[in-house]
């Protein structure tokens, strides 16, 4: 048997800890629920590197395996497995995903302790494994899809977790209800394939990538459009991107896993998954693509700048990177997506968690206002996060930088306007990193020290911090541009994208000035943060942080005065005025007629026996009438 | 017969059947617009006489007899008969009915079935049937014979079940005229 | 000559008429019922003529059936008549109209 | 003086009618002769028992038509015609007589109004009845139809304590003089433009002017139609009725719509539909109007009636429309429907105004509805029968009433009427308005109910009651589940017209 | 074609499974009946153990069912009404027999589930009766028989919601039942119409659907009257708007069972017949007018959503979100492709399953709370955790989640109906977004948020409860990961429908949606 057959375990492992929590978990209890669910994300993570490893022995071109287990939706020509598809790029995403996903398992049974529902955080967090791990492996756009929406429904379980907080279970709607807008594209999409090709397979003798030439390039434009809006909602690009901020009332864990790392990553997954489709469509689609993943980098950066709760820094930092990989995208550099979306996961997870650790060391605290000087109180978290910092800031050597180097060069390559949004971006991102860290860790102790007594976390949720600040650090590595030999992850990626990647060439000249202008961004947004906000107190700034950036352009208002006020009206006019008033006014108003009209008859029943000989005697003249008109006058 | 003969019938009969029907509708005017029932009981009567006066001019002589006695005899008799027994020969007030439409609306209905009776039959003749279907009415022999020959044999039937009506009518009669018995207390249920 | 059939018949058609407006004009319901009769009346005198001219014995003995029953239903009429006004002052048709609606 | 042949009779042909009368007869001579009050309920057996013999008349005629030389025929001088559509409305009738007979038992003991004579007048009345349903001539149709009238207009004023029953007996009375005044009429303006009464006379008269336009003819048609609508209760001849029903004793109310509605339709059916038959263009119209306005009429006053007499009454106008439904299909199937219809209303009918008669109480007095809330639960049987009945009217399937408007408009359809089959299913539609509303209110808990230990008045239902509903809701079930052997009795009574 | 199809089936012979499901019942229903009032216990006993005994014999219905046969199997046929050419005709095919199938699940588990207060010998008879024509009228073959148990159902439900119902019952039970005999005054005289003409061309009088459907004999404008007068019937029983309003009233009224069976089976009557008899019967006017039902359809899938969104009462909520399936279900009727129609038959399933168990849950949390406001209903999840997660898992089903049932119907509805109607298509796929919008903003209202006193004292569910949800929650997610056995099932009978409507019509299908050849 071959080894990549077992790929259905890497999403089995987690279904089964999934399966037995729900069966168990209340008994298992805390601890045990934990470390059950970590151990089965765990082996899923051994089990994918087992499959990486095998997958590497193999020549480049036999990289593509797939696992069929059943059919699941068998309809006349319409056929639909669930099926595995192991390539470089499915690996390079279980891997990740397993792999921060075993880290954040470990960090959360620390810091969940206590809480009442334990056990059930831990089968959502497994049951979401899964699905994300279906979202990558599947072998077609169904069951991806599955995943899909699987991993939206884990978001809104785990989002909405603290249930009886109203915002969470306003969040948790608001995030499911606008991953379904995106979700709507995505389906609409299948249905255009399925009409094209008579399937959603993605490779094989029929796929859908495999025959993509095929396509009317307006056809493509299309499917790619639809997908991309399927990719806006998940992750988070403008307009449907307010469901992300938002998301953060869930546990951080969970932001850090699902609204940082992995999830919302699934967007980008997508597209790229879908390069051949893109090569097909109108540039002018690329386009689009590219201006929205700049438009929202701008955006939440500007937006990031003036947050003061230490998770929507991070959340609109998520936006804003997430948009840098969706320019990448438009600008066909697929490698440098991928490559930044795992750095991301690295540095974002690892930046996450650390709020997280100051959350749970100053019991819940999120205002950045009434943190301060931290430092001391928090010595790994800190040196961990100061890791983060560095690299979401683009400072070489960390990860950070090159993910960000190799996206700014593909949209030079784009348009130099694209380019110019990038830097800017960048220099903002260093700027509100350094502004939360000198407000975090820096400066006097702005909470009240009497009572809070801030603490380090323990270590199982300092290691993963550990590991993470490592793998931030040395990130870089996956694909450094010194050497062709060295662009590790885009040879290894290459026969996912097929031949429709272009490829970018820069001279090493224009790309390492590119580089220096990054780095110098980078440096400049740190600069200006440290000039402003490091050890001083935040009052003196309130210039910078104008109230349109901290209520995010307003943009929350708008459409709730959208959906809120005319959308509202809209329902309860048709529920009340039309349903009630005229459809089943209507109804009644025959049921009415009916009464009234036997009301009005009953009348002629007068009781008078002449009335009534009269009603015979106007019958008879009737009868005779017609009859005459029959015979003729 | 010679041809003066036939015109002095004939005009003989012309004038019968004006006298009669003159009769005949004054009494039927009579009946229905005398204030007095009593009245109107003797306004009928004078109908049927010119009723029978016709049906003698048409050659059913029993028939006509048959109305005198029955009708004018017996059946008037009895209505002037029940008109004492639950004393309602006061008069009746004609100039207004209580039912407002009522009385236009029953002249007007009244006209119409008149008229429209009329109009059918001008669209062709009254009598367009086979003739003697069931034996000869006007030809030679005793009317009285004739008739009882048809009843006794062709509508014998019929005949029977007048006896069924009679009866009906008497214990009619009977159970309807009856005081009912007063009621008694206890009740086997 | 003898008078024309239809003469009669017109004769009867109006007494018919006049029998049935009275009818419907009429309070007293034993005027109502001589008004009956005067349509029953007209119907005879009808048959009597059709008998006349189909040379039709027929004819005349339903008139004769007609007379039997014009007698049963005065008995009975006037027999209901008499259980119901016994106790009323006047014979008026209009003084019953509790059932109605 | 020519002595007088008399026709050959052969009396059996008038069998189930003879069984009536001499049944009547045998009665009256009793109670005249003994003055001995008979035993409690004799009166009843001994009617029902005639209304058996009369059955099994009927019966034995029915299967003579098989053996030859006893085919359908006319007899009694061509008077009347002895074929399986008489026999069918035999049948029909002496069913009527037996139910009636045993709800007038208890009834009348109730209301201390007993006696020989409701027996009496019920026989006669049939007779009259079936005397209709087997004429061959209009005169005997006339006589018929008196004599079955006649009898009604004393059983309705038969209540005398009870001045509602007097006020029916005299609108019934007055309006159906009036009423058979325009009938007589009719049939002298036939008579005159045919040259005869008789029925088979008329049909070859018409048979050879066909192409004639005969105004007189149509003029008398229209006024026999005047007739027979009036009294099946035909919009806009259809005034007597409410009053009638509700004023009438029950078990009579019973009877008349049972016996006499299909007397009335056995005359109409057969004179339309068969001796007509060649000028059915010309009388279709005049049907299909009618039936219209009774289905609409009666479902629609029905709908806000309050007093359950008054709302079956109008709700029988409705089913007159119905059966007219079928009449206008003027098709084999149409009267074969119709004919099951009135089958399948006697029981149903007769069944319901049983429970009304319980429900009614002492004085004949309780029918507005309010009587029947909590029936469910003080007489669950009871307002289970009632419950079938209702929903038998409102035509349910596995009901007889479903069946028998399937029945009528199948036929229609098949004749093309498409409006009218629609507009009767719509009409069914409102009509079940009210028979779900009585329904409810019997479900639906009295005043008082709530409380657990106050202890309703008694509701008796004596044994011929009982009997009565038993076989009502019986035949209503069979005759919808099983309806097939029914359903021929129907098309083979056409069949031997 | 059908002769071959029969005799292909071959069962026939043997013990009359069919008539056994529609008669055992109704057998119930007088054994019930038989036994004494007081004895509550035993009665609600005999009715469970019957209508187990039912599903048993459907479950016995399914295992023999040979798959991969397209014609109907299990044919009985014995005269009933020889004058009109009635039969009793029962068979099943692929579309009927899971249908059979979800009416012997939910039954039992209605009988098992809400018990009822007062009377319980009525309504355990009255819901055997119900079941007995619901099976009746999927098992029909004869439209009479069809009529018939179309039109009997009304009775036992109108008697549920009458009397077991809730405070506006007796409004609601009259409309329900007198807006659906309006729709079946249409049906009865469009079927005698049928069944005249067909006489007329071929001499033969029947009400035998497959005699019918097989020899195609209308014009063409009469055929569409005659689709019309069927599709009103079915359209006010589905209900598809904007003949609705009955649903929400009847729904919301009656009592827990009576809503469960009511949208779990009664409305699949009307999405049945559509299928059986106005594609079956009307193949070209079907194609013809399809675009008009496509419409409503699609009008419904979002109007019910909207409508749904801002209803007060839950029960009402789930009442209009049923508009909105049904307008997939009908959707997918009339689009005319493998898929669609397939996904079509599934849905009926879906929806019987995971709104009947809606019902259940909203008639726990008025067992438990007394009103069905969502504005007093709140943070129910704290008292009762697993009643909010098997809520949580049938909303999600019924909002179409992947991996649960409902998702399977409505995308195969959808992906078939995209395929020939692309914009009717993507206007319903929104209604998928709005299903979220309603299902979770109630969910939110009721279950999240922190309880106040009267809502933080209920209990959870007990275990009797947890009994009767066991099975839908299985299924949910059974069919929903796994349909391939039931997709098998209906498949073929389903192709054999689409290759009649193009035998009898101009419409071809499209070669994407066709079976693969050698497939």
């Amino acid at each position: 048997m071959d080894v990549l057959d077992t790929a259905w375990l890497v999403p089995a492992l987690p279904l089964a800890g999934f399966l037995v929590l729900l069966a168990a978990g209340r008994k298992l209890g805390e601890p045990l629920a934990g470390w059950l669910a970590t151990t089965a994300i765990g082996g899923a993570f051994v089990t994918t590197v087992v499959l990486f490893a095998k997958l590497v022995s193999l020549p480049g071109e036999e990289r593509r395996h797939v696992v069929r287990l059943f059919t699941w939706l068998p309809v006349a020509g319409f056929h639909v497995d669930v099926a595995f598809l192991l390539d470089p790029l499915s690996i390079t995403m279980a891997l990740f995903v397993t792999g921060i996903g075993t880290l954040i398992h470990l960090y959360s049974i620390g810091y969940m302790h206590g809480d009442e529902h334990y056990p059930r955080f831990f089968l959502y967090l497994n049951l979401f494994a899964f699905s994300m791990l279906v979202l990558v492996l599947a072998d077609n756009f169904l069951l991806s899809f599955l995943g899909w929406e699987g991993v939206g429904a884990c978001s809104y379980f785990l989002i909405s977790f603290w249930f009886t907080r109203e915002t969470a279970a306003v969040a948790g709607k608001k995030a499911f209800v606008t991953n379904r807008i995106g979700d709507f594209g995505f389906m609409v999409a299948m249905f255009l394939m399925f009409g094209a090709f008579g399937t959603l397979n993605y490779w094989g003798a029929n796929g859908v990538f495999e025959r993509a030439g095929e396509l009317p390039a307006y056809t493509a434009s299309a499917i790619v459009l639809l997908l991309f809006l399927g990719a806006c909602g998940k992750s988070a690009q403008l307009p449907l991107y307010v469901w992300l901020p938002d998301a953060m009332e869930g546990p951080t864990p969970v932001s850090a896993l699902i609204h940082a790392a992995t999830m919302v990553t699934a967007g980008v997954y997508l597209l790229c998954r879908c390069a051949p489709l893109l090569g097909v469509a109108d540039p002018a689609v690329m386009t689009v693509i590219a201006v929205i993943g700049a438009a929202t980098a701008l955006f939440a950066a500007t937006v990031a700048c003036a947050q003061d709760d230490i998770k929507k820094v991070l959340a609109y930092s998520t936006v804003s990177q997430l948009g840098y990989m969706v320019l990448a995208v438009g600008s066909g550099a697929y490698v440098a997506a991928i490559f930044h979306m795992v750095t991301h996961a690295f540095f974002k997870a690892l930046l996450f968690l650390g709020a997280g650790s100051v959350i749970h060391g100053l019991h819940g605290e999120q205002d950045m206002k009434r943190m301060g000087g931290l430092r001391k109180w928090m010595p790994i978290t800190w040196a961990t996060f100061m890791v983060g910092w560095l690299a979401i800031s683009g400072v070489p050597p960390l990860a950070g930088f090159w993910s960000k180097d190799e996206i700014l060069a593909g949209a030079w390559s784009k348009n130099p306007a694209l380019w110019a949004v990038g830097a800017l971006v960048a220099l903002l991102t260093a700027y509100y990193m350094s502004r939360q860290v000198f407000l975090v860790f820096y400066g006097e102790s702005r909470f009240d020290d009497e009572h809070t007594k801030p603490h380090e976390s323990p270590w199982t949720m300092t290691l993963p911090l550990v590991v993470l600040a490592g793998l931030a650090a040395v990130g870089g590595l996956l694909n450094l541009p010194v050497l062709k030999r060295t662009l590790f992850l885009e040879h290894w990626l290459e026969p996912s994208f097929g031949p429709a990647v272009e490829h970018h060439v820069l001279e090493s000249g224009a790309k390492i000035g590119l580089g220096a202008v990054a780095g110098v961004a980078a440096i400049a947004g740190i600069a200006i943060a440290y000039r402003f906000w490091f050890r001083r107190r935040p009052e003196e700034n309130e210039a910078l942080e104008p109230a349109i950036l901290e209520r995010a352009w307003r943009v929350d208002e708008g459409y709730a005065a959208l959906v809120g006020g005319p959308g509202r009206m809209a329902a309860m006019w048709s529920a009340f005025t039309v349903d009630k008033g005229i459809i089943d006014g209507a109804v009644n108003g025959v049921a009415t007629l009916a009464r009234e009209s036997g009301q009005r008859l009953r009348r002629v029943q007068t009781g008078y026996v002449r009335n009534y000989a009269l009603g015979l005697a106007a019958g008879v003249v009737l009868l005779l009438a017609w009859t005459v008109l029959r015979v003729g006058l | 017969m010679s041809g003066t003969v036939l015109a002095t019938v004939g005009r003989v009969d012309f004038g019968v059947f004006v006298v009669s029907a003159v009769i005949i509708l004054a009494g039927a005017f009579g009946v229905i617009l005398a204030r007095n029932p009593v009245h109107s009981a003797l306004m009928l009567v004078m109908t049927l006489f010119g009723v029978a006066v016709l049906f003698v001019a048409q050659e059913a002589h029993f028939l006509a007899a048959v109305q005198v006695i029955v009708y004018a005899g017996a059946i008037v008799v009895l209505f002037l008969f029940v008109i004492m027994l639950i004393g309602v020969d006061r008069e009746e007030d004609l100039e207004a009915d209580p039912l407002p439409a009522q009385r236009p609306l029953a002249a007007g209905l009244g006209v119409l079935i008149f008229f429209l009776v009329m109009i059918l039959a001008r669209a062709n003749n009254w009598a367009t049937g086979r003739p003697s279907a069931r034996g000869v009415a006007n030809g030679p022999g005793e009317n009285v014979e004739k008739l009882g020959h048809s009843i006794f044999t062709t509508f014998l039937l019929p005949f029977e079940v007048t006896a069924v009506l009679l009866v009906i009518a008497v214990v009619g009669a009977v159970v309807l005229a009856r005081r009912p018995p007063r009621l008694r207390d206890e009740v086997e249920e | 000559m003898t008078v024309d059939g239809s003469w009669y018949l017109i004769l009867g058609a109006v007494l018919f008429t006049i029998g049935a407006v009275g009818l419907l004009i009429r309070r007293n319901v034993l005027v109502m019922f001589m008004c009956v009769e005067l349509m029953l009346n007209a119907v005879n005198l009808t048959f009597v003529t059709f008998a006349r001219m189909l040379n039709d014995i027929g004819g005349q003995v339903v008139v004769f059936f007609v007379l039997v029953v014009a007698a049963a239903e005065v008995v009975v009429g006037l027999g209901i008549i008499v259980s119901i006004f016994r106790r009323r002052a006047g014979a008026t048709a209009d003084d019953l109209h509790i059932l109605k609606g | 003086m020519n002595p007088i042949a008399f026709p050959n009779v052969e009396y059996s042909d008038i069998g189930p009618i003879l069984a009536l009368v001499a049944g009547a007869m045998a009665l009256l001579t009793y109670a005249s002769l003994v003055r001995k009050k008979p035993p409690k309920g004799a009166y009843a057996l001994f009617t029902v028992c005639t209304a058996g013999a009369s059955l099994a008349s009927s019966a034995w005629l029915w299967n003579r038509f098989d053996e030859r030389g006893h085919a359908p025929h006319f007899a009694f001088s061509n008077m009347i015609s002895v074929d399986g559509f008489a026999v069918f409305f035999f049948v029909v009738v002496a069913i009527a007589v037996a139910l009636a007979a045993l709800l007038g038992d208890s009834y009348l003991r109730r209301e201390q109004l007993d006696g020989p004579e409701y027996y009496v007048l019920v026989l006669l009345s049939a007779a009259g009845g079936m005397l209709m349903a087997a004429a061959n001539d209009l005169i005997v149709i006339f006589l018929g139809l008196e004599t079955l009238s006649i009898a009604l207009f004393v059983l309705a004023g038969f209540h005398r304590r009870r001045s509602e029953s007097g006020e029916a007996a005299m609108k019934y009375f007055v309006l159906s003089a009036f009423s058979s005044a325009f009938l007589l009429y009719g049939i002298a303006l036939v008579y005159g433009s045919t040259g005869t009464t008789n029925l088979a006379g008329i049909a070859q008269w018409l048979a050879a002017n066909v192409a004639v336009t005969n105004g007189v003819l149509m003029g008398g048609l229209a006024l026999l139609l005047v007739g027979f609508g009036f009294k099946v209760a035909a919009v806009p001849f259809h005034t007597w009725t409410p009053d009638v029903y509700q004023g009438s004793p029950t078990p009579v109310t019973a009877f008349m719509a049972g016996a006499s509605k299909a007397a009335g339709f056995a005359a109409l059916l057969r004179v339309f539909f068969s001796t007509f038959h060649v000028m059915r263009l010309d009388w279709k119209p005049l049907i299909w109007a009618l039936a219209v306005a009774s289905l609409l009429v009666g479902s629609l006053i029905a709908i806000v009636q309050t007093d359950i007499k008054r709302m079956l009454a109008y709700s029988s106008i409705s089913h007159a429309g119905y059966v007219l439904v079928g009449l206008q299909a003027a098709n084999n199937r149409g009267i074969a429907g119709a004919l099951f219809y009135l089958l399948a209303y006697t029981f149903m009918v007769i069944g319901s105004f049983a429970i009304a008669t319980v429900v009614g109480r002492r004085g004949d007095a309780e029918h507005s509805l309010d009587a029947y809330k909590g029936l469910a639960r003080r007489r669950p049987a009871l307002a289970f029968g009632f419950t079938v009945l209702l929903l038998a009217q409102a035509g349910v399937p596995l009901t007889s009433g479903f069946l028998a408007k399937f029945y009528v408009i199948s036929a229609a359809v098949q004749s093309r009427s498409y409006a009218l089959a629609l507009i009767a299913m719509l009409a069914a539609v409102i009509a079940a308005f009210f028979y779900l509303r009585v329904i409810l209110t019997m479900f639906s808990p009295a005043e008082g109910d709530d409380d657990e230990s106050a202890v309703p008045a008694p509701l008796p239902v004596p044994f011929g009651v009982g009997l009565v509903l038993v076989s009502a809701v019986g035949f209503t079930l069979l005759a919808g589940i099983l309806p097939s052997v029914f359903i021929e009795f129907a098309r083979n009574a056409t069949l031997l017209f | 074609m059908i002769a071959a199809a029969i005799a292909e089936s071959g069962s026939g012979a043997g013990f009359p499974l069919l008539s056994a499901l529609v008669l055992l019942p109704a057998v119930g229903a007088v054994a019930v009946a038989l036994i004494p009032k007081t004895q509550e216990q035993v009665i609600r006993l005999v009715g469970f153990l019957f209508s187990l005994a039912t599903a048993a014999l459907a479950a016995l219905l399914v295992i023999n069912f040979k798959k991969g046969a397209a014609g109907f199997q299990f044919l009985e046929s014995y005269d009933w009404i020889k004058d009109f050419g009635v039969a009793w005709k029962l068979g099943v095919d692929g579309i009927s027999l899971w249908l059979v199938a979800l009416s012997g699940l939910l039954f039992p588990l209605a009988l098992a589930g809400p018990v009822v207060k007062k009377n319980a010998k009525n309504y355990v008879a009255w819901m055997l009766l119900l079941e007995a024509g619901c099976i009746g009228v999927f098992l029909a073959l004869d439209l009479l028989v069809f009529f018939v148990f179309f039109e009997i159902v009304l009775v036992p439900m109108y008697f549920l919601i009458a009397g077991w119902g809730y405070a506006n019952r007796t409004y609601a039970s009259m409309k329900f039942f007198l807006y659906t005999l309006f729709g079946s005054a249409f049906l009865l005289v469009s079927m005698l119409v049928l069944v005249f003409l067909h006489q007329k061309a071929t001499g033969e009088l029947t009400f035998d659907v497959v005699k019918l459907a097989e020899t195609q004999t209308l014009a063409t404008s009469t055929a569409r009257w005659l689709f019309l007068g069927f599709a009103i019937a079915f359209a006010v029983k589905v209900p598809l708007f904007p003949l609705h309003t009955w649903l929400p009233d009847a729904h919301t009224e009656a009592p827990t069972a009576g809503s469960v069976i009511l949208a779990g089976v009664m409305l699949k009557l009307g999405t049945y017949g559509l299928l059986r008899f106005g594609l079956y019967l009307f193949p070209q006017a079907a194609v013809d007018l399809g675009p008009v039902l496509l419409t409503l359809a699609t009008i419904g899938i979002v109007y019910g959503a909207v409508v749904a969104a801002v209803q007060k009462d839950l029960k009402r909520l789930v009442a209009y979100s049923s508009v909105a399936h049904l307008g997939f279900i009908v959707l997918g009727t009339f689009a005319f492709t493998n898929q669609a129609i397939t996904g079509s038959v599934l849905q009926m399933v879906n929806h019987g399953i995971s709104t009947g168990a809606l019902f259940f849950l909203v008639g726990m949390i008025y067992e438990r709370r007394h009103t069905r406001e969502i504005a007093e209903l709140r943070g129910l999840q704290k008292p009762a955790p697993i009643l909010a997660a098997v809520f949580t898992v049938v909303m999600l089903s019924s909002l179409g989640l992947p991996g649960l049932n409902g998702f399977v119907g409505e995308f195969l509805v959808l992906l078939g109906t995209f395929v020939t109607h692309r914009w009717w298509a993507v206007v319903s796929a929104t209604g998928v977004i709005l299903a979220a919008v309603y299902l979770l903003w109630a969910y939110q209202r009721v279950f999240h948020g922190e309880p106040d006193e009267a809502n933080a004292s209920i209990p959870d569910m007990s275990w009797r409860e947890r009994a009767v949800m066991a099975p839908l929650i299985v299924l949910i997610v059974f069919l929903g990961v796994y349909p391939k056995p039931v997709l098998d099932r209906i498949e073929p009978s389903v192709t054999r429908l689409i290759t009649h409507v193009e035998d009898h019509s101009d419409y071809r299908q499209p070669t994407v949606t066709r079976e693969v050849a050698g497939g």
